[in-house]
């Protein structure tokens, strides 16, 4: 079977589920739906996987293979800014190249597991078949997302995606803070995909098509030929436009006060979708859009400082968090900052690479999560936790190897994608020395707060509710070989990309290169390391991971977890990370309050003074009209009636002889008759 | 032999007192009535005459008068009828509507 | 001599019953005095050899108008009517018109009494075998024929007027 | 079959017209019959509009077709002159359609004086079909004046508390700007006999005599002295800009909308206001080409203006009703927003968006009008949780609110990206602007969603609500079927435009296609990537 010109029924696949879960699901029992649901994805990883194989049996610079559907629409011709004249045509295509195989594989792959996980999970929900119809349909888009192969079928799965966070997020609809944060998330994204529909524009008007290859294709010959330069405004337009919308979906600042709340929905969801997923779309579509990004350096340096201020900025605000979800989530923030980080700076295998063993990790750390919540009856707050370690042993050990790969202790994942980006940050030509410190300073407050995390839940003394305490129990076998698979792929995962100084062969990014392959551009030369440097750069960032265990060993495994004890620590500090820093409160003050503001303010604008003035000429007219109507009766019929009234007042001897009367009437027909006979008589003669 | 102009004088004698009735009366029926007796005033002349000229056309036309007569009261009375249901009176009096 | 006897009494009681018809309080007593009056009137027509008129005039006036005075009358007299005042405001300057009247058709019929006397026929009106009613009939239905098909339409109108207007009113209209 | 392929459009126009004298005749007791007529003579008249779409040239859409040209008022040059190309094709389909769906909506709403309710909307919709079909200018303001009166009624005697006051605010302020649209039209009129003496083409074409033909006037645009087209778009302006509406005309939409019947509310929002932009497009552009280009910037402001101040007074509406129709507001300015760009993206997608406007908000206003039908409010606060009871309604919603907030796959996004290409290929801050509009849209209605659907069931007056019944299904299920249509495969629409459209860039812009290459819609000017493998 030919996979690689099947690859549009990858998304598809999702999308029968969803319609039969979503149609006659309710009438299914929930066995049945959690098999559409989970098979429908397991299908898809399936043709992914033999398309993926298709096309690495192929020359490497052969690996780019479109299939295009049909052409979506075609909305005539424009110009482009070149004076050329172009057709605003888009393809229903799919691009299979190496970025989006390892984003299908992640997708459906990890996909996969969260679903089997949740025949689990939401056992006991009414709207199971609403769960996963949800979910097939999210895995739809994201497939849409990272296989689309131009920036609209890309803006598809984009916007899907975030439909689907809405409607996940809102799953517990009847929960107000469910409904808030749902929508909260959709409209910050939307003020992202904002200035990725002008990003995709301006794309559009300069190169006269928005195909991934095409755009890449015109980019190296408009520089060839000498009509694009390095850092021409209009390439770090597009790219600053590009990267605001990958801040609103990625999550990074300013826009990433949605995921946090995000947390609302339910846990699979959580790992699914904002951590292992969706949250790395902006990530994938910054890794597209290389060419653009090399392009504009100075957008770069944005998004690297952009990177590296949200990875630390996050990462604080993890540090004090009591929430179990609510620590993952800043973490998964931070750790988006830094393929961002590895983006800005140039190493784009890097981000990618950082992506795809984060989303194992972070998704098992989710997952776990999710079954320590499932144990403790749906309880969050990490400060009713303890020593659950074991009570749910299974769940504690996978979680210990996520804890330990994010941490980025060797041998791990982590180490080796993180350790990839900090020493791109500090070697590259784009790199610099700071977002390195900045890169090391927040993988030790990573390693701190996850073993922070750890220890509080799982060791020390049971803070539980007596009440929940005699029910802990490990999770159904469909939650607990998810964890184990990821927590087994959060192991493995690293040796995909061995770096060279490991003696490894970096064969991740290789795998990558005919995407990423950089711009014939003229940049400082790389600076020549050694292989012992690097060693000792990673070894470095090791300690100060280690330290950060260290710390979080002495605060939360020596000693009991009081909670006077932790506020007191941080000093004044505390209030301020633990209210995030007042952004939401700063955002609704600058914003959110400001628009309502302004719609009241416009609402009234509207009613008196435009409204208001057609209401006054309405009255104004009336006035008139009142002036006329007393002119017209006193004047104009004045005068009819003067004549008529005369008339009437002058006819009063001739009204005499009106009497009504038959009678009067033929009396005078009589006195008619005399006259009359008389004349005959008389009058004659 | 009577003398035509007899006829002629009770013929006078009857239309005045239909005139007087139809001046003078107020009850509208009495009025109709009155008409009446106008019409069998001009019948008696003009079988008067039939007789004094020996034609029939007067004869005749007394046959037209008393059709003519027996419409006009057949629509007054309706007219009666309609007005006591409107007006609950029989006084002709009341019938001023003609009056501005 | 028979003929001036008829005359006298059909000629007074017709005068007398219909200055009772106008004079009466109670317009059943006036419609009564009128059916006198029309008999007589009737018994005037046979004086003047008008056999089939009279007959006319008792079936159609009497037989047929009267009846239908009377009818009327028993439907909507009212009682109180009796009691108004019976003449309007303007029955004196009526009664001199009235008198003016009668004046002047006196003086014209007395001025002209001298050739009625020399008209008066010595024989019967028409001469053989044909009646009163044949003569009446010959000329209707010949040289008054169209006269006569119209006077049918009339009547057929005043029939349509009449229920007209005094048809009952339904709870729709 | 010729003589009905002949007539087609004249007797799709008039067939409501028709019905409703059947109608008349009906027992005004017997309601049950008069609902199964009326809605039979609708959905039959949507049936015999479908050939037209079927037997459409839609190669040469950019010329009239089916024409049918009769004197009418000979003294004064007036034709009953019809037809259609592209850009009508696709008005008079959504007014077939969305007809029918109007007066399906109001088969349970609607319980006094039923016959004459069913009477006028069938009016309405020959006055409708009549105004996107006539090319006498003269035949136009005919039925563009005559579908008022029907439109009148319907909300002054179904309306809401405030009936009266709304449908007189509608008469009148509509009629203020017909009565400056027949102005302009009279300018044309009597300028038109002038310019063909000194243009022997449009002589020969046209004739000399005084004429009302749309064409005639559309081919003297080229000739018309341009301070003369600035005083008659001004003229148009007015007339127009208040059936859109656009900014500060659009006072009468929000109290006619929430006044109207739901039936009333979707023929407005759907195909009245349609022929507002419908007017720029035939009349004012090509008709008008140098005073279109005078009046491009004030165009653009008031759209832009429109766009965001709609969104930010929706956004703040505590009825339902009253959110939508600013909505409306907003919407519409991208439609003009599209227009003005003058390019063929921006009036591609302007008309697109005209479909799309019709269909989302008519859905959703279906919507509005369905649960009003039950609580008899459109407060949005005494709304919570209806998706505990009302499961269908409320993915039907969210299929609509989708729609209107432009969701790929899903027919707003077609229009509202394609107007924004074009705007941005005017200037790149027109694009900027307008795409706050899409931020805000999602904003609001996902706030109006929430509000209504998610949260706790806790008004016990929504805790017995019946979900939509088969009727209702089927109401909306044709807008639902044409939303995925157009989101999925919007080809056919474009191509029925494209080539007008183009038609009419070239003539305000005359220089827009030179030395393009040579454009052949469906020709890809860039090579497919997949074909290439």
């Amino acid at each position: 079977m030919n996979f690689l010109d099947l690859i549009w029924l990858i998304p598809l696949f999702p999308v029968v589920g969803f319609l039969v879960n979503g149609l006659i699901g309710k009438r299914l029992p929930k066995s049945v739906v959690g098999i559409i649901g989970a098979g429908a994805v397991l299908v898809s990883f399936i043709f992914s996987a033999g398309a993926v194989l298709q096309l690495a049996q192929l020359p490497a610079e052969e690996r780019s293979h479109t299939v295009r559907l049909y052409q979506w629409f075609d909305a005539g011709a424009a110009q482009t800014l070149g004076g050329q004249m172009a057709r605003f045509q888009v393809d229903f295509g799919f691009l299979l190249d190496p970025l989006s195989s390892v984003m299908i594989l992640v997708v459906t792959g990890i996909g996969f597991l969260i679903h089997v996980y949740s025949t689990g999970y939401m056992h006991e929900e009414d709207g199971f078949y609403r769960f996963f119809a949800y979910l097939n349909l999210f895995m739809f888009s994201m497939l849409t997302l990272v296989l689309g192969s131009n920036y609209l079928m890309m803006f598809i799965g984009w916007e899907g995606v975030g439909l689907c966070s809405y409607l996940l997020i809102g799953y517990y609809f009847h929960k107000k803070s469910a409904g808030d944060a749902a929508k909260k998330a959709f409209v910050v994204n939307r003020v992202g995909d904002w200035g990725l529909s002008i990003g995709i524009m301006l794309i559009f008007v300069s190169f006269g098509t928005i195909e991934f290859t095409a755009v890449g294709e015109a980019v190296r010959e408009g520089l060839a030929a000498g009509s694009f330069s390095v850092s021409d405004p209009l390439f770090i337009g597009i790219a600053l436009a590009l990267f605001v919308g990958a801040t609103g979906k990625s999550a990074q600042l300013p826009l990433y006060v949605w995921l946090p709340d995000a947390m609302e929905g339910p846990t699979p969801v959580s790992a699914l979708i904002h951590a292992a997923t969706m949250v790395t779309a902006g990530v994938y579509m910054v890794a597209r859009s290389n060419f653009i990004f090399q392009m504009a350096p100075e957008a770069m340096a944005v998004v690297a400082v952009i990177g590296a201020l949200t990875a630390l900025f996050a990462a604080s605000i993890g540090l004090v968090q009591n929430d179990i979800k609510r620590v993952l989530a800043y973490s998964t923030v931070s750790q988006l900052g830094y393929m961002f980080l590895a983006l800005g700076v140039g190493a784009f295998a890097a981000g990618v690479f950082h992506l795809m063993t984060h989303a194992f990790f972070k998704a098992l750390l989710f997952l776990g999560s999710g079954s320590v919540i499932h144990a403790m009856h749906h309880e969050q707050d990490m400060r009713k936790m303890g020593a659950l370690k074991n009570k749910i042993p299974i769940t504690f050990k996978t979680m210990a190897i996520g804890t330990l790969a994010i941490a980025g202790i060797p041998g791990l994942a982590g180490f080796f994608s993180k350790d990839e980006i900090l020493w791109k940050a500090f070697s590259n030509p784009q790199g610099h020395v700071i977002l390195w410190l900045l890169g090391v300073v927040v993988a030790g407050m990573t390693a701190f707060y996850m073993f922070r995390l750890l220890f509080m839940t799982f060791y020390g003394e049971s803070r539980v509710d007596h009440h929940v305490e005699h029910h802990i129990h490990e999770s159904p076998k469909s939650m607990t070989i998810p964890l184990m698979v990821l927590a087994a792929g959060s192991v493995v995962s690293g040796y995909l990309g061995i770096p060279l100084w490991l003696g490894g062969t970096n064969a991740f990014e290789h795998w990558l290169e005919p995407v990423f392959e950089p711009l014939p551009i003229t940049q400082a030369a790389i600076v020549e390391h050694s292989h012992a440097f690097e060693a000792g750069m990673a070894a470095l960032s090791v300690m100060v991971a280690l330290a950060g265990i260290y710390l979080a060993y002495r605060k939360y495994y020596k000693t009991s977890y009081r909670a006077e004890t932790e506020v007191a620590s941080y000093g004044a500090a505390y209030p301020v990370l633990q209210n995030k820093y007042y952004v939401d409160e700063l955002y609704d003050g600058l914003f959110v309050n400001r628009v309502k503001d302004a719609g009241v303010g416009l609402w009234k604008f509207d009613a008196k003074l435009v409204d208001g003035a057609v209401n006054g000429s309405a009255s104004l007219t009336v006035t008139g009209a009142n002036g006329s109507n007393w002119w017209d009766r006193w004047i104009v019929d004045g005068i009819v009636r003067f004549i008529g009234g005369f008339i009437k007042t002058a006819s009063w001897p001739i009204r005499l002889i009106e009497t009504g009367y038959t009678q009067n009437y033929a009396l005078v027909m009589v006195l008619g008759v005399l006259i009359i006979i008389g004349y005959a008589l008389w009058g004659g003669q | 032999m009577v003398a035509t102009h007899h006829y002629l004088f009770l013929a006078a004698a009857l239309f005045t007192i239909g005139v007087i009735g139809v001046l003078t009366r107020r009850n509208i029926m009495i009025v109709l009535m009155s008409i009446e007796l106008m019409m069998n005033a001009v019948n008696i002349n003009l079988i008067a005459f039939s007789n004094h000229l020996q034609q029939v056309n007067g004869q005749i036309f007394a046959i037209f008068v008393i059709t003519v007569a027996a419409a006009e009261a057949a629509v007054g009375l309706g007219i009666v009828i309609a007005m006591f249901k409107n007006k609950e009176t029989m006084n002709i009096n009341e019938i001023d509507l003609m009056k501005w | 001599m028979l003929e001036l006897a008829l005359f006298y009494i059909f000629g007074t009681i017709a005068v007398v019953s219909a200055i009772l018809v106008i004079t009466q309080h109670n317009v059943v007593h006036s419609a009564i005095f009128l059916a006198g009056t029309l008999l007589s009137v009737a018994g005037i027509f046979l004086a003047l050899n008008a056999e089939f008129l009279a007959g006319v005039q008792v079936i159609v006036y009497v037989g047929g108008i009267l009846v239908l005075f009377v009818f009327v009358i028993m439907l909507i007299a009212v009682e109180r009517s009796t009691f108004e005042r019976q003449f309007n405001r303007q029955w004196k300057i009526a009664l001199i018109t009235s008198a003016i009247l009668i004046g002047e058709l006196v003086y014209v019929v007395y001025q002209g009494r001298d050739t009625f006397v020399l008209a008066e026929p010595a024989v019967p009106l028409v001469q053989g075998a044909a009646g009163n009613s044949q003569q009446v009939g010959m000329g209707l239905y010949t040289t008054y024929l169209l006269p006569f098909e119209i006077a049918s339409i009339l009547l057929l109108v005043a029939i349509v007027g009449a229920v007209v207007l005094a048809k009952k009113k339904t709870q729709t209209e | 079959m010729d003589f009905f392929r002949q007539h087609i459009l004249t007797i799709v126009a008039f067939w409501p017209v028709a019905g409703v004298i059947v109608l008349v005749f009906l027992n005004k007791e017997n309601k049950t019959l008069i609902r199964w007529w009326a809605n039979f003579v609708a959905f039959a008249g949507f049936v015999i509009s479908l050939p037209i779409w079927f037997w459409f040239d839609f190669e040469n859409s950019d010329q009239m077709q089916f024409i049918q040209k009769v004197p009418w008022i000979q003294n004064l040059g007036v034709e009953y002159h019809v037809g259609i190309d592209g850009i009508s094709l696709l008005l008079v389909m959504l007014t077939t359609l969305l007809g029918p769906l109007a007066l399906l909506s109001s088969w349970d709403a609607i319980d006094n004086r039923l016959k004459e309710y069913y009477a006028f909307l069938l009016m309405l919709q020959t006055g409708m079909i009549g105004v996107f079909i006539s090319l006498d200018f003269f035949l136009f303001y005919v039925f563009w004046e005559v579908m008022l009166v029907p439109m009148y009624f319907l909300i002054g005697v179904w309306g809401g508390s405030r009936k009266l006051y709304a449908a007189i605010k509608f008469f009148l302020y509509t009629l203020f700007g017909s009565v400056l649209l027949l102005l302009g039209i009279l300018a044309l009129y009597f300028a038109y006999p002038g310019m063909a003496a000194q243009q022997p083409s449009l002589a020969a074409e046209f004739g000399t005599a005084h004429t009302f033909n749309v064409l005639a006037f559309q081919a003297m645009g080229s000739f018309l002295p341009a301070g003369l087209q600035w005083w008659i778009f001004l003229a148009f302006f007015v007339g127009f800009a208040i059936k859109v509406p656009m900014f500060p005309f659009h006072t009468w939409l929000p109290d006619a909308h929430v006044e109207a019947p739901t039936a009333g509310s979707v023929i407005l929002a759907g195909v009245l206001l349609k022929m507002g932009t419908y007017g720029f497009l035939r009349f004012s552009l090509p008709m008008l080409p140098e005073g279109t280009k005078a009046f491009i910037p004030l165009m653009i402001t008031l759209s832009i203006v429109g766009i965001v101040y709609g969104a930010l007074v929706a956004m703040m509406q505590p009825d339902m009703k009253k959110l939508v129709a600013y909505s409306s507001v907003s919407h519409m300015g991208f439609v003009t927003l599209g227009m003005f760009a003058l390019n063929p993206n921006g009036l591609n997608g302007s008309i697109i968006q005209q479909i799309n406007h019709g269909i989302s908000t008519g859905a959703l206003f279906l919507i509005v009008g369905m649960i009003y039908e039950r609580r008899h409010t459109r407060e949005i606060s005494q709304f919570g949780g209806i998706s505990h009871v009302m499961p269908v309604f409320a993915v039907v919603f969210l299929i609509m609110t989708m729609s209107s907030i432009g969701l790929p796959l899903l027919n707003g996004f077609i229009g509202e990206f394609t107007i924004l290409m074009g705007a941005l290929q005017a200037n790149l801050w027109y694009a900027i602007a307008a795409g706050s509009g899409i931020v805000l849209g999602a904003a609001y209605m996902l706030w109006l969603y929430q509000r209504t659907m998610f949260g706790t069931l806790d008004n016990p007056a929504n805790q017995k609500l019946l979900d939509m019944n088969f009727r209702e299904i089927v109401t909306v299920a044709p807008l639902i079927i044409m939303a995925f249509w157009i989101g999925l495969y919007p080809a056919p629409f474009f191509k029925a435009v494209e080539k007008p459209v183009n038609k009419i860039v070239l003539k305000v812009r005359p220089d827009f296609f030179q030395g393009a290459p040579q454009l052949n819609a469906g020709q890809p000017a860039v090579p497919a990537q997949g074909d290439a493998r």
